[in-house]
């Protein structure tokens, strides 16, 4: 049957389990595991990057010029911070300090908030040049009339907006996680949620580190 | 591996009492290992180190470091990388299995890469003709006249002979927009002699950006992409040399096609062979290019020589020698048909046998019928392409 | 000396075990016991197989003459596109490891369940989504690409083509969450002393094949999302014109669904490498070598999708490389094979219905994987790809490899599930059927292959029409095959004698407790002091 | 149901004798090809037995009543080592052979013949060097090379000729190549292998090898005479398509019916449709015989020269609200395929 009631005093360890570092280390490995799956999925964009770039790459430097590296590095340092934030409140969950997580929780779950609201401005300002993916690209600057240049804005939008998917979802786990320390279910003894969560945030984070150079840096 | 297991016991023999069974069973990992907790100095140094590193990306990213600039990147990035990966999710803490099943991600993502390159970017065979690449011979004539988009007579001359073999199918062998593949289209193509009813003006730089982008809308205008930009530039002081008072341009006009006439630099795009400049490269018959020089064309006086050049030059050449590329519209994405001499077909062997071809056309070509002939205009065009007055 | 004849007492009826732990529809709905959501997973897959299955007898009998015999061209379009990817994604790819591997691994590990229950009904639920929403394309005019929606066709179908796009998108997620909970099972889960080198080799299989689910599906996943993006909003990654590359599709596709053929046969190996030693009373011959060998098919899957490209537009260099790379696949095939037989070699056979589905599985699977190395190679892959002979070498492989072994797993496991035993007579008349029923099927489809009838043809040419018919003819044999073996099982959950705890007498630990068994699997945790194919006791003087 | 069909079509005995298990060689590489895959029915044969037999023999000797006890055996790491190098190096050197004859299957001579391909939905288009255009028919000199460089207009397609041993698929936005020396005149069958839609299965073509004179003759654009009989299958035409699950059961008549077949092979089914559903050109249902207004705002009367003007000359009369984008057909259809044609279209009451 599932796991005991959780009750405030601590966490019981489902049955099948010998003991709640055993339950810990298995959902750890659990989450590496499947952050083997989305290193996998956005490797596969990262292919279609590649390919593309190999086969077109006075296109790809002439179009990444078009891409707002300002508010690209904005968004990095945003992410930094973040991973940082959620690193300070995942340890302070293990340290059983609850108020300072959710302080802490609270600002990395702003900071995504910051991260979307830039990627709202870039994406409006695209679709106002009409710099958009495949076949509706409307744009008619003269320095972007390679035939193939609406590839590159069709690999942008796949990668940021799957990216930006993510960041989304990564704030639902967040803000999940947030009402469960405000309940007072983690402790020091039971931190596992807090503690995924971060590698997933963590994760999400990884991912811009590597999208942020090739789309906007080099191209 | 023989088990040399000797205990007799069942192999499944239930010990009593084992009900837990002993805490620190063997698959489970070390007790508290994986216990670790990021102390704060840690992470607020790994995070000064993440910063530095990218606002070092960021200003390496700006120097031209030509072909270096891209490992460079990749670089600064896989140590942000290994940076969050080992501090932030505390890998380097954690159990070697996690680390492996982390690792082996990456190494199926270039597996991924490794083999889909081979075939990607070694394709091409289609290209290599006998040995001399298709591509790399033409991309190597990119060369850029600086200042093409100012007239010089060597521009105008080189302009006719490509209007010759590009344009003269469509606007007519003097540009009054007449040529034999006209008959197909509504609209008409453009008539360079006359200064009205040009769609986008006829200063340079206009011209120039109609000949790149071509028409929208009309189904006529091919983009003409794949020219060379030298050529691009003859073309258009030809064509604007058919009429005068054809109006200049002004710094404006050229910045909109992104040339900044102060210092010459013309606009850099490097070529790319279009797939119909490819095609008609490949199935280009041995065909002699005609150098068509308007002089011997007055001088044909006779009714013959002037029948002839008002409605066959344009396909079959000087003199019925052929050699010209036409463009055959019914077939996408296009193709160009080389018309043969004259005096290879059968066509020519008997007045009669010329008059039913030219009447009824020829099946199985893009020869049209054209009934408007009388019998004597068929006989002065047959003289003169026998004799040649 | 225990013989299988003799049936170990039955445990009574008034026992406590899964079935009976919580009564009514909602307990099962709800249930995290891994028993019974195979069992789940079980019934779901028969429904699918049976569905996939009418759809086959449809096509061979539209094939039976040239021309339209029952349907024309969009019907028939329609209904081979529905039966792949029926068969592909609801089907072969759940059967073994979800049903099968969700029932019997946990127990294989002496565990109470798997790492996380909770995931594991969230997966069986996921996978049911997936199927209801791919089959909704039925309502939007259905799909006629082929399963395996090559672009620029499929970025120009009808509506009808995303739906299935989306529901293969969601079954994948039930793939990866499978794999992902079998790979922390085995890693955390295993019994006091089950060390690497005693596992038994379904785990091993079942251990190879999660860790392809878990690297091959998420390519699929993306591949999926931009091919619905591509056919919705253009992006031209795919279409020639934006400068996309038809080909690339080609490549994103095969790189996951290569490793799926061996999604498919690497647990069926598994559950063969489990019944020969078992009805042999002999130790499995080359242990380690199948083992590793499970790890070396793996690999190698990742290695050999190019094989599918060789007459796409694939360039030279990338023929050369895949070719060389896919004929290396039938070595550590090979040595399972060579392995299997040579466990024959002085054992005691037992010719119970188990045991007959995996013999009839090595003579299948033995002809699929000879004609497999034909294909490797570039020069006869040229003329055979896309024709008949390629329908008869998968078919081989999948459903004379997967399906018979996943019946022999049926029949084999039969009793550890329902805790009866199945009528062994009418099992083995219907083995006799299937065995006749698909080589009939499949043999005359290598001939008329080789002899240039392309697939996927509604209407072909009147030479090859003998041949055909006498494909149709085997495909009502396999059917009545199939169908006779549903109905027998069927009948034995009610009507079959009591099984008891081990009826088989095998060693490996699901055996060694009551069946069915009990909600927890085992009363006290099991110390697993020995190789669990030692069949020493009754084999010495 | 079907057995009625069973006896319409009848169990006809291919009419053109085709080898038991393979087509008709068309090239000397279709020999060598030929080899190679009878020496690997051969080894499967081998290896079938030495498995499949060795399973039923050890199976039926070691039977739980021959043999009621068995022996304890777990491996042998002699046995294990052959049967891991015995197959590596037979697949190597399989490998070898197979390899050296797909180079001489994709290395064209450089004075191949080069013939232009063009495929599309459901017909294949073939351009010679010369400009002419045939439909569906490839006709080439026998014992010369001849190099296809294909594109698609569309979908993918693959142009499978099994007498040649040849098989490439035809991708739109890149040029593909195959090439052969035919050794045997007569038609051989070539088929579309990539799936491509409803005409996927009549999506036929032949190549037609000529005698030399008879290349002559027609390189000069004259009929040639003699029919040419079938090399290897397609002797027997596959069944016509009767009428369509979408249109009406019409009865057509021979002309009328011919005009059918060719509606689809001229390609007039990817602009115009014949069930009044709109497509990129106006639909001929319903349009014989009917007032037609003209984009000039002129109407005209829809009788046969109309059909035949707007065939021959597309651009002279453009209905209402459509491009004028026809291309000419002049020259791609012969007189009775025209009149085929314009019966068919008549026949759309």
């Amino acid at each position: 049957m599932a796991n005991q009631p959780v009750t405030s005093a601590g966490h019981h360890h489902a049955h099948h389990f010998k003991s709640a570092d055993h339950e810990f280390s298995a959902a750890k490995q659990g989450m590496w595991v499947f952050l083997v799956t989305e290193v996998l999925m956005i490797g596969g964009l990262f292919v279609a990057y590649a390919i593309f770039r190999g086969l077109y790459p006075d296109m790809f430097s002439a179009a990444h010029k078009f891409l707002n590296v300002k508010l690209g590095l904005t968004n990095t340092i945003i992410l930094l911070t973040s991973s940082l934030t959620m690193l300070m409140g995942v340890s302070s969950a293990q340290r059983g300090d609850q108020k300072r997580s959710l302080k802490f929780l609270a600002v990395t779950f702003l900071c995504a908030i910051g991260f979307l609201v830039v990627k709202y401005i870039e994406y409006s300002h695209k679709f106002h040049d009409g710099l958009l993916p495949g076949a509706n690209f409307t744009n008619t600057d003269p320095l972007l009339m390679h035939p193939k240049t609406p590839l590159f804005f069709s690999l942008y939008f796949m990668m940021t907006g799957i990216h930006a998917f993510h960041v989304i979802v990564g704030m639902g786990l967040i803000a999940w996680i947030m009402k469960r320390t405000a309940k007072g279910e983690f402790s020091p003894g039971y931190y596992t949620p807090v503690e995924l969560v971060g590698f997933y945030w963590h994760f999400v984070d990884l991912v811009w580190i590597y999208l942020f150079p090739l789309l906007y840096l080099v191209g | 591996m023989n088990q040399n297991e000797t205990s007799n016991k069942k192999p499944d023999q239930k010990t009593a009492g084992a009900t837990n069974g002993p805490a620190g069973s063997s698959n489970e990992t070390d007790g508290h290992g994986h216990h670790h907790i990021v102390p704060d100095g840690v992470a607020l140094k790994v995070f000064g180190g993440l910063i530095c590193l990218t606002v070092t990306t960021v200003v390496t990213s700006h120097l031209d470091l030509g072909v270096l600039n891209f490992p460079l990147a990749m670089f600064i990035a896989t140590i942000k990388a290994l940076l969050v990966v080992m501090f932030f999710m505390a890998l380097k803490y954690d159990t070697k299995e996690n680390t492996v099943i982390f690792a082996s991600a990456f190494v199926f993502v270039a597996i991924f890469f490794g083999l889909v390159a081979p075939d990607i970017f070694f394709r091409g065979d289609v290209y290599v003709k006998k040995g001399q690449a298709l591509i790399r011979e033409v991309s190597g004539a990119g060369s850029t006249i600086p200042k093409g988009w100012i007239s010089t007579p060597e521009l105008v001359a080189k302009g006719k002979t490509i209007y010759a073999t590009q344009c003269s199918t469509c606007h007519g062998v003097e540009g009054k927009g007449d040529g034999a593949a006209a008959a197909a289209l509504n609209p008409k193509p453009r008539n360079f002699t006359q200064d009205a009813g040009w769609k986008v003006g006829r200063k340079p730089s206009q011209v120039y950006a109609t000949l790149k982008t071509g028409i929208p809308g009309s189904a006529a205008m091919p983009v003409f992409g794949s020219l060379s930009q030298a050529d691009r530039w003859a073309l258009v002081h030809f064509v604007r040399s058919l009429a005068a008072g054809a109006p200049e341009d002004t710094n404006e006009d050229l910045a909109k096609i992104g040339i900044d006439p102060a210092n010459e630099v013309a606009e850099k795009v490097a070529p790319s062979i279009s797939v119909e400049m490819a095609m008609e490269r490949m199935t280009e018959a041995p065909a002699k290019l005609v150098a068509m020089s308007g002089s011997n064309l007055e001088e044909g006086t006779s009714a013959g020589a002037k029948l002839y050049r008002s409605s066959c030059f344009s396909c079959h050449g000087q003199q019925g020698s052929g050699g010209i590329r036409v463009k055959n519209l019914g077939v996408k994405p296009a193709s160009w048909v080389v018309t043969r001499a004259l005096n290879e077909t059968d066509a020519m062997a008997s007045q009669d046998k010329f008059n039913k071809a030219v009447i009824l056309g020829v099946p199985g070509s893009l020869m049209p019928g054209m009934a408007q002939f009388s019998a004597t205009d068929l006989r002065d065009i047959y003289q003169f392409l026998k004799t040649g007055k | 000396m225990a013989t299988i004849e003799k049936h170990s007492p039955a445990t009574p009826s008034g026992a406590h075990h899964y079935l009976n732990h919580g009564k009514g529809l909602w307990s099962w709905l709800t249930t995290l016991d891994h028993k019974r959501i195979g069992v789940m997973y079980l019934f779901t897959v028969l429904t699918f197989f049976l569905v996939g299955g009418l759809l086959a007898i449809a096509i061979r009998i539209e094939l039976f003459t040239p021309g339209r015999t029952i349907m024309d061209a969009d019907t028939y379009n329609r209904v081979f596109t529905l039966h792949g990817a029926i068969m592909v994604f609801l089907v072969i790819i759940p059967a073994i490891p979800a049903s099968l591997g969700n029932f019997i691994l946990p127990m294989m590990l002496g565990a109470k369940d798997v790492a996380f229950p909770r995931l594991n009904l969230a997966s069986y639920y996921i996978y049911i989504t997936g199927a209801v929403v791919a089959l909704t394309s039925l309502l939007f005019g259905g799909v006629d690409t082929g399963w395996t929606f090559y672009t620029p066709y499929s970025a120009t179908a009808g509506i009808g083509v995303v739906y299935v796009l989306c529901g293969a998108f969601i079954a994948g997620f039930s793939s990866i969450l499978t794999g992902l909970n079998f790979i922390v099972t085995i890693h955390k889960l295993r019994a006091e002393g089950q060390h690497w080198d005693r596992l038994p080799l379904f785990c091993w299989a079942l251990y190879a094949t999660s860790i392809i689910q878990v690297l091959a599906t998420p390519v699929l996943a993306i591949t999926l999302i931009l091919l619905v993006f591509e056919r919705l909003t253009h992006i031209g990654i795919f279409d020639a014109s934006l400068g996309g590359d038809p080909i690339l599709f080609q490549h994103f596709f095969w790189f996951y669904s290569h490793p799926a053929v061996y999604i498919m046969i690497l647990p069926a190996m598994g559950v063969i490498s489990e019944v020969i030693p078992v009805f042999s009373r002999k130790p499995i011959f080359g242990y380690k070598a199948i083992a590793w060998s499970s790890f070396g098919i793996a690999l190698l899957a990742f290695l050999v999708w190019g094989h599918h490209l060789f007459v796409s537009g694939q360039s030279e260099l990338a023929n050369f490389i895949f070719s060389l790379l896919t004929i290396f696949v039938a070595v550590p095939t090979g040595i399972k094979v060579f392995s299997w037989v040579a466990t024959l070699y002085k054992g005691s056979i037992h010719f119970k219905v188990p045991m007959l589905y995996a013999l009839g599985f090595l003579e299948l699977f033995t002809i699929g994987g000879l004609t497999g190395v034909f294909l490797a190679i570039v020069s006869i892959n040229v003329h055979l790809t896309d024709t008949y002979f390629v329908i008869a070498h998968f078919h081989y492989v999948m459903v004379g490899g997967a399906l018979m072994a996943f019946t022999g797993g049926i029949h084999y496991w039969y009793p550890k599930i329902t805790g009866r035993l199945y009528d062994e007579a009418s099992g083995v008349w219907a083995f006799i059927f299937v065995i006749v029923g698909f080589n009939l099927t499949f043999f005359p489809q290598f001939i008329v292959g080789a002899q240039g009838m392309p697939r996927r043809y509604w209407n072909y040419l009147p030479e090859f029409t003998t041949l055909n018919q006498l494909s149709t003819l085997g495909s009502f044999l396999l059917l009545a095959g199939f169908v006779w073996t549903a109905f027998y099982l069927w009948r034995g959950l009610k009507h079959g004698p009591l099984a008891g705890d081990n009826p088989w007498n095998s060693l490996t630990l699901e055996w060694q407790t009551p069946s069915p068994p009990p909600h927890d699997n085992f009363a006290i945790d099991p110390i697993v002091t020995d190789w669990p194919y030692a069949y020493r006791a009754e084999n010495e003087k | 149901m079907f057995i009625s069909n069973v006896h319409a079509s009848g169990f006809q005995s291919s009419a053109v004798e085709t080898s038991a298990t393979l087509p008709l060689q068309g090239t000397q590489i279709a020999a060598q090809w030929d080899q190679l895959y009878l020496f690997l029915v051969g080894l499967s044969a081998f290896f079938f037995v030495l498995v499949v037999g060795g399973m039923i023999y050890l199976a039926f000797r070691y039977r739980k009543s021959h043999s009621p006890r068995a022996t304890y055996i777990t491996h042998h790491h002699g046995l294990e080592a052959l049967w891991t190098a015995i197959p590596t190096v037979l697949l190597v050197g399989i490998f070898i052979w197979g390899w050296s004859v797909y180079t001489k299957m994709i290395q064209a001579p450089g004075d191949a013949m080069e013939v232009r391909v063009v495929a599309r939905k459901w017909n294949w288009q073939f351009q010679y060097s010369d400009g002419r255009v045939t439909l569906g028919e490839l006709f080439v000199p026998v014992d010369k090379p001849v190099k296809l460089i294909m594109s698609s207009e569309d979908v993918i397609h693959s142009m499978f000729i099994p007498n040649f041993r040849l098989k490439q698929d035809v991708v739109p936005g890149m040029y593909t190549t195959i090439w052969f020396e035919p050794t045997i005149t007569g038609k051989h069958q070539i088929f579309c292998t990539e799936y491509c839609g409803t005409g996927h299965s009549e999506m036929l073509a032949k190549v037609i090898v000529l005698t030399d004179e008879q290349w002559k003759t027609w390189w000069m654009g004259k009929k040639i005479s003699a029919t040419i009989p079938f090399a290897g299958i397609g002797g027997i035409a596959m069944p016509q398509v009767q009428a369509s699950a979408s249109g009406g059961a019409v009865k057509l008549s021979g002309l009328a019916l011919e005009g059918k077949a060719l509606f689809q092979t001229k390609t007039c089914t990817t602009c115009h449709s014949d069930d009044g559903s709109p497509k990129i050109g106006p639909s001929l249902k319903g349009v014989f015989g009917h007032k037609v207004e003209l984009a000039d705002g002129t109407s005209v009367q829809a009788d046969e020269n109309y059909l035949r003007e707007s065939i021959e000359n597309p651009t002279a009369k453009i209905v209402k609200g459509f491009q004028p984008i026809m291309p000419t057909f002049k020259g791609m259809m012969s007189e009775t395929e025209m009149n085929a044609v314009i019966s068919y279209i008549k026949s759309l009451k």
